[in-house]
C-alpha cells in the first residue's frame, strides 16, 4: 500500500478551478480514484451529465488534465464503451501504440436510474472500463430530487417531508449488488472516510482486465444539510452504522472489507443531517425504526453473502 | 473494375460497409434494418473485416457508442430505422454538435403509433433539424453509392458532420435489385484513411469534448454548424464528381428528369422518384411535357439548385411521405414552397401526402397527380394539400 | 425615480439572494405595482459569486433581459466588495445598499466612486441577533425600503408578515425574528 | 464573408477570448488545453481562509487527500502550500488535520480590496 507521501507525487488529473460546491464530496472522490492510475498511464475520462460534469467543463475551461468526454445524461456506460472499442480497433490496426485506461463517472441519477440500462449493457459486453458511481443519494444537479439511491425518510424536493408523508417512503436500490450480478471481474463499494480502502479498490478496478464498477458514497453538504467541513465524520458514520458497508466482489467472491467493532445506531448518522431532521420529531419514531431494520436486515444478508457469521455487532 | 450483381438494398449497404471496413460499428437490430446488422456481424465473425462490432443494448446506446468511438478517433458507424432512430434522437443532435463524422444508414420506416413496420419518411424527417447531412437513395445502387461517398463528405475538414443515408424500408431494403459494385481496392482508395484532427486517444494532446456551453458561446457553435452545412453543399458536389471517375455515376444535390421543357413537375424523394420517372416516361411518349425533380440531399437543403431546376416550370406538385401535422402540408412541401417564393412569378405549387405506413404508390397515382397539375395549369382549382391512395 | 426601477443583487450561491429578490417582488406586487424578480442561472455552485435582479414599475414591464444598468445595487455579502463588479453600469445617481459594518464614507473609498448614494447596514450582525443565524437577506429588504421609499414601511411590513407566515407557518419565532430584523435594518441603515 | 471556408477544421487555440467572433472559437466547444481551469479563479468564493501553521504540521498529507479543489499543494511528499486562487474555503482540511495545523480565519474584506487595488496599478 502506497503512502500519502508517495501518492501525492502522482500528478493531479482533476485540477483546481472547477466549480463544484465548496466541500463537495465529488471533488474528493474523483481525485482519490484518479490518483490510483499510475503516472505514466494515459486516461480517458467519461462523464454522465451531472454536478461533476457541469462544474468541471464550463467552456472554455476544463479541470481535466487528461482526455475527457461527456455526451449525455443516461449513456456514460455506452459512450465510454465506444471509446474503448475504438481503442481496441485502433490498436488492432496498428494505428495506436500508447496504453490507455478508461474511467467513467456518473452520479446516482445517471447510474442507479436513467443510465442503468446503458451501464448494464456496457458491463455485460465486457469492455475494459471502470465505471464509478458517485452516489450522493439524490439528483443534486437539478436541486435535490429523490432518486432510487435516496434512503428511506430523506427529505428531498420531490419526496418532501410533509404533514402526511415524512420524506421518501421506499428503501434504496442496492446498485452494488445489481452490478455484482453482472458477474464482472470487479465490483467494490467504498466511502471517502476510509481512503486506504477506497484507494485499494480503485487500484484493483483500474488494473483488472475487463469491466469494473465502484460505488462511492459521496456526501453532499447542500443536499444532506450537514456542516460542510464535517464530510469525513458523516462518511465515517455511514460506515460505522453499517448504512454503507465496505465490501467488494472479486470474480464472484463476496468479501467484507470492514466490520464495525460495536453497534452504532442509525440515529448517529441521521442526526447531523438536515434531510433527516423531521424524523426526530415526535410521531416519526417509526421511520427511524424502519431505517434501522432495513440497515440490519441488509447487513445480515451481506454477511451471509460474504461467508461471515450473520450477526449484528455487540451493543 | 465494376461488377454487376443482384443484391437487396440491405445487402448492398452491408457490402459497402464491408468494403469501407470501419473501425467501430455499434448497432441494434430493428425491422427493416436488421439484415444490415446481421450481415455485417457475419463479416466480423468470418474475419472479412477487422471492425470492432459493439452489439449494444439499444439504439440510444448505439449512437452513444458511435459518438464515443468517433470522438476517440475511430471511423464509426451505426444503422437503424424508425423507432430506433426516434430513440437515438437525442444523440443524433449531440453527434452533429460534437462534429463527429459518423455515417449511418437509416432504412426508412413509419413511426409508431399505431405500430407499423413499413416504409415512410417520418423517421428521417423527425431529425431534419438535428444538424446531420441527409442523403436519400432511390434504389440499392444509390444506397451503395451514397454510403461510400458519405465517408468522404462526413470526414471532409470543411464539414465534419454525421451523414444519414436513407433508403426505403422493404421497397429498397428487401427488394433484389441489379447494381454495379466496385472492387474492394477501388473503394478503399476512394474512401481513404481517416485522419482525425481532434481525438481523445491523442496521448500527446489530451482534449476535453462535450463541454458545458452556456449563453456566452453556444450560439457561436451553432452558427459554425450552419456554416459547415453550407460548405457541405460544395463538398457533396465535389465528392460526387470524383465518384463519377471511379464508377461512371455522377451525383449532385438533386436529379433533374425532363425538367428543361416541362410544363408540370413532381418533386419526390427516394424509391417513389423511380415510379415518378417511369410514369413521366409514359406520359412523355404521349407528348405531355412532364418532369420529375428528385432531391438527393435533404439536409443541407439545396435551395439554389432547386430554384434553378424549377425556374421554368409553372405548376408543381410536391409529394411527401411524411406528415408534419401543421395542417398545411408535408415537410418537403414547406421547404419547396419556401424556396420558390424567391422566384416571385406565378408558380403554382401543391402538396400530395402519399405512402404513409407503406401504402403503395402506384403509377396511376402519379398519373393522377400529373392530370391534376394540367387541370390546375388550365385554371381549375385544386386543394393545397391532397392525399394519394387514401380512402376518401 | 426612473419609470422602471432596476435592481441588481450581488451575493454568493446559497445566501438567499434569489429568495430575497423573489420575496421583494412579491411584496411590491401586492402593492399593485408591476414587478420582476429573477436570478442569473449559471453553473455556479454554493459559494460562488452570483447575481439576482428586480424590476419595479407602475406600468407593465415588457423587457426580459438581465439588468445591465441598475438604479439600485444591493450587496448581500461584504466579502464581495472589490471582487464582484459592483459598480458596473450603474448611473451617476445610482443607489448602493451594502451589507457591511463599515460606514458609507469608507465604502465610497473601497468602491472608488464619487457619485451615487451609498447606504450601509450590518445586516449579518442584525440577522444573528434577531433570527439567530447569519441570513442577511430579509434585513436587506428593510434597508431597501428605507433607501428607496418605494412603498410605505408599515404596508411593507404587513405584507412581509403575511408572506413569512405562509413560508414558515407554525414557526412563530422565525417570523418574529425576520420581522424584527427588517425593522431594525430599516431604523439602523446609515447614509452619508 | 471573412471566415476561411476551411474553418470547419476549427480554430484550435488554447485560449478562447470573449471578444472572438463565431468562426474564431474552437470547433464543437472542444478544449485543447487540459487543466486550463487553473486560470479560472474560485478563490473569491471564500469567506474564510485556511491558514497553515508550519510549526504544528507533521506533513501527514491527510489535508491533501481530502481537499476537493486540489488546493493543498504537496511538494516532494510534504505539505507545500495552499493554492488560494482556487481554495473555496470549505474548511475540510482544517477539520481532518490530526494536529490542528490549519486554522480557518475570516477573510478580511479590506485586505481583499487592497489585493485587487494593487492588481490594477
Amino acid at each position: 500500500m502506497a503512502t500519502l507521501k508517495e501518492l501525492s507525487k502522482v500528478p493531479e488529473r482533476l485540477v483546481g478551478g472547477h466549480r463544484l460546491c465548496a466541500g463537495c464530496g465529488h471533488g474528493v472522490a474523483t481525485r482519490m480514484v484518479l490518483n490510483a492510475v499510475e503516472e505514466n498511464e494515459h486516461v480517458v475520462v467519461g462523464c454522465a451529465t451531472g454536478c461533476l460534469e457541469v462544474a468541471t467543463t464550463i467552456y472554455p475551461f476544463t479541470a481535466w488534465n487528461c482526455s475527457f468526454i461527456h455526451s449525455a445524461f443516461e449513456n456514460a456506460g455506452a459512450t465510454i464503451s465506444g471509446v474503448e472499442a475504438a481503442y481496441r480497433a485502433l490498436k488492432k490496426k496498428g494505428k495506436l501504440t500508447e496504453n490507455f485506461k478508461f474511467i467513467a463517472f456518473g452520479g446516482d441519477g445517471g447510474t442507479y436510474d436513467i443510465g442503468l440500462q446503458s451501464l448494464s449493457g456496457a458491463m455485460e459486453r465486457g469492455h475494459n472500463i471502470v465505471y464509478v458511481c458517485l452516489d450522493n443519494e439524490a439528483y443534486m444537479n437539478t436541486g435535490i430530487q429523490r432518486s432510487s439511491a435516496t434512503p428511506i425518510g430523506a427529505d428531498t424536493t420531490t419526496s418532501p417531508a410533509g404533514k402526511v408523508i415524512p420524506g421518501k417512503q421506499q428503501p434504496r436500490k442496492d446498485l452494488t449488488a445489481i452490478m455484482a450480478a453482472h458477474n464482472i471481474p470487479y465490483v467494490g463499494q467504498a466511502a471517502l472516510s476510509n481512503w486506504q480502502d477506497l484507494y485499494k479498490k480503485a487500484k484493483k478496478a483500474v488494473e483488472v482486465e475487463g469491466p469494473a464498477f465502484l460505488n462511492i458514497l459521496s456526501p453532499c453538504p447542500r443536499g444532506w444539510r450537514y456542516n460542510t467541513p464535517e464530510i469525513m465524520e458523516i462518511s465515517k458514520l455511514a460506515v460505522e452504522t453499517r448504512f454503507w458497508p465496505l465490501y467488494e466482489v472479486e470474480d464472484g467472491k463476496w468479501k467484507l472489507n470492514y466490520k464495525p467493532k460495536k453497534y452504532v445506531p442509525i440515529e448517529e448518522f441521521l442526526k447531523p443531517q438536515g434531510r433527516f431532521k423531521h424524523l426526530f420529531k415526535p410521531g416519526n419514531e417509526h421511520v427511524i425504526k424502519a431505517i434501522q431494520e432495513d440497515v440490519d436486515r441488509r447487513w445480515l444478508a451481506l454477511l451471509e453473502r460474504c461467508g461471515e457469521t450473520p450477526e449484528l455487532p455487540p451493543r | 473494375m465494376k461488377t454487376r450483381v443482384a443484391l437487396t438494398g440491405n445487402e448492398a449497404v452491408a457490402h459497402a460497409m464491408k468494403q469501407v471496413n470501419p473501425d467501430v460499428v455499434a448497432a441494434y437490430p430493428i425491422t427493416p434494418q436488421t439484415e444490415i446488422v446481421q450481415i455485417f456481424s457475419s463479416f466480423v465473425s468470418n474475419g472479412q473485416v477487422d471492425t470492432e462490432f459493439v452489439a449494444v443494448e439499444s439504439e440510444h446506446s448505439a449512437m452513444s457508442a458511435a459518438i464515443g468511438a468517433a470522438a476517440a478517433g475511430a471511423r464509426a458507424m451505426t444503422a437503424t430505422s424508425s423507432q430506433g432512430l426516434a430513440l437515438m434522437f437525442e444523440m443524433v443532435y449531440i453527434a452533429s454538435s460534437m462534429r463527429l463524422p459518423i455515417v449511418f444508414p437509416v432504412v426508412n420506416r413509419a413511426l409508431s403509433g399505431p405500430i407499423n413496420i413499413h416504409c415512410d419518411h417520418s423517421d428521417a424527417m423527425g431529425l431534419r433539424d438535428s444538424g446531420v447531412i441527409q442523403l436519400f437513395s432511390e434504389n440499392a445502387q444509390e444506397a451503395y453509392d451514397n454510403i461510400i461517398q458519405a465517408f468522404r463528405i462526413a470526414e471532409h475538414p470543411d464539414v465534419r458532420l454525421p451523414v444519414m443515408v436513407n433508403l426505403d424500408g422493404f421497397i429498397t431494403s428487401h427488394a433484389m435489385d441489379v447494381l454495379e459494385v466496385l472492387d474492394d481496392e477501388t473503394v478503399k482508395n476512394f474512401v481513404g484513411e481517416y485522419k482525425p484532427e481532434d481525438f481523445l486517444l491523442n496521448a500527446k494532446n489530451p482534449i476535453s469534448m462535450g463541454n458545458l456551453d452556456l449563453y456566452d458561446f453556444y450560439f457561436e457553435h451553432r452558427r459554425q454548424q450552419t456554416a459547415s452545412m453550407e460548405a457541405a453543399k460544395d463538398v457533396i458536389k465535389e465528392v460526387g464528381k470524383e465518384f463519377a471517375k471511379i464508377s461512371g455515376r455522377e451525383y449532385g444535390l438533386l436529379e433533374k428528369y425532363h425538367l428543361d421543357d416541362a410544363q408540370v413537375a413532381v418533386v419526390v424523394l427516394n424509391s417513389a422518384a423511380g415510379t415518378a420517372k417511369g410514369t413521366c416516361d409514359e406520359l412523355r411518349k404521349k407528348g405531355l411535357k412532364v418532369g420529375v425533380l428528385k432531391p438527393r440531399v435533404y439536409r443541407p437543403f439545396p435551395h439554389e439548385e432547386i430554384k434553378e431546376a424549377l425556374k421554368n416550370v409553372k405548376v408543381i406538385a410536391v409529394l411527401d411521405r411524411a406528415e408534419t401535422f401543421s395542417t398545411n402540408g408535408g415537410p418537403m412541401f414547406q421547404e419547396i414552397r419556401n424556396t420558390l417564393y424567391d422566384l416571385k412569378g406565378d408558380i403554382k405549387v401543391v402538396n400530395y401526402i402519399y405512402g404513409l405506413g407503406g401504402r403503395d404508390l402506384l403509377v396511376e397515382h402519379v398519373e393522377k397527380v400529373y392530370n391534376d397539375l394540367f387541370d390546375l395549369k388550365d385554371g381549375k382549382s385544386l386543394n393545397t394539400v391532397n392525399y394519394l391512395g387514401l380512402r376518401e | 425615480m426612473a419609470k422602471v426601477l432596476e435592481i441588481r443583487w450581488h451575493a454568493r450561491g446559497g445566501q438567499g439572494a434569489k429568495t430575497a429578490a423573489l420575496m421583494l417582488a412579491e411584496s411590491v406586487a401586492e402593492m399593485g405595482k408591476y414587478v420582476q424578480g429573477f436570478p442569473e442561472y449559471g453553473p455556479e455552485r454554493m459559494g460562488a459569486p452570483i447575481l439576482a435582479f428586480n424590476r419595479i414599475s407602475d406600468e407593465p414591464i415588457f423587457v426580459h433581459s438581465n439588468v445591465t444598468n441598475p438604479n439600485i445595487v444591493i450587496v448581500l455579502d461584504p466579502t464581495l466588495l472589490g471582487k464582484a463588479k459592483i459598480t458596473d453600469g450603474v448611473p451617476e445617481d445610482g443607489i448602493y445598499i451594502i451589507n457591511t459594518s463599515k460606514t458609507p464614507q469608507e465604502i465610497r473609498k473601497i468602491l472608488g466612486i464619487t457619485t451615487g448614494k451609498i447606504f450601509t447596514i450590518d445586516a449579518t450582525q442584525i440577522s444573528i441577533e434577531t433570527i439567530g443565524r447569519p441570513i442577511p437577506n430579509t434585513p436587506m429588504m428593510g434597508a431597501f425600503i428605507r433607501a428607496t421609499g418605494i412603498i410605505p414601511f408599515e404596508t411593507f411590513m404587513e405584507h412581509m408578515k403575511e408572506q413569512l407566515g405562509k413560508k414558515f407557518k407554525s414557526k412563530s419565532e422565525v417570523i418574529e425574528g425576520n420581522l424584527k430584523a427588517i425593522e431594525r435594518a430599516y431604523m439602523e441603515v446609515k447614509s452619508e | 464573408m471573412t471566415f476561411n471556408r476551411n474553418f470547419g477544421s476549427g480554430t484550435r487555440t488554447g485560449s478562447v477570448k470573449p471578444g472572438m467572433r463565431w468562426w474564431e472559437i474552437t470547433r464543437a466547444g472542444n478544449i485543447y488545453s487540459p487543466g486550463n481551469s487553473k486560470e479560472y479563479e474560485t478563490g473569491d468564493w471564500r469567506s474564510i481562509r485556511p491558514v497553515w501553521n508550519k510549526e504544528r504540521c507533521i506533513h501527514c498529507l491527510i489535508c491533501w487527500r481530502y481537499c476537493p479543489d486540489s488546493s493543498i499543494i504537496a511538494e516532494n511528499g510534504k505539505f507545500g502550500e495552499i493554492d488560494y486562487m482556487h481554495c473555496k474555503g470549505c474548511g475540510i482540511c482544517a477539520k481532518v488535520c490530526p494536529v490542528n495545523a490549519i486554522d480557518m480565519k475570516p477573510e478580511d474584506e479590506t485586505e481583499k480590496v487592497k489585493e485587487v487595488g494593487s492588481d490594477e496599478n
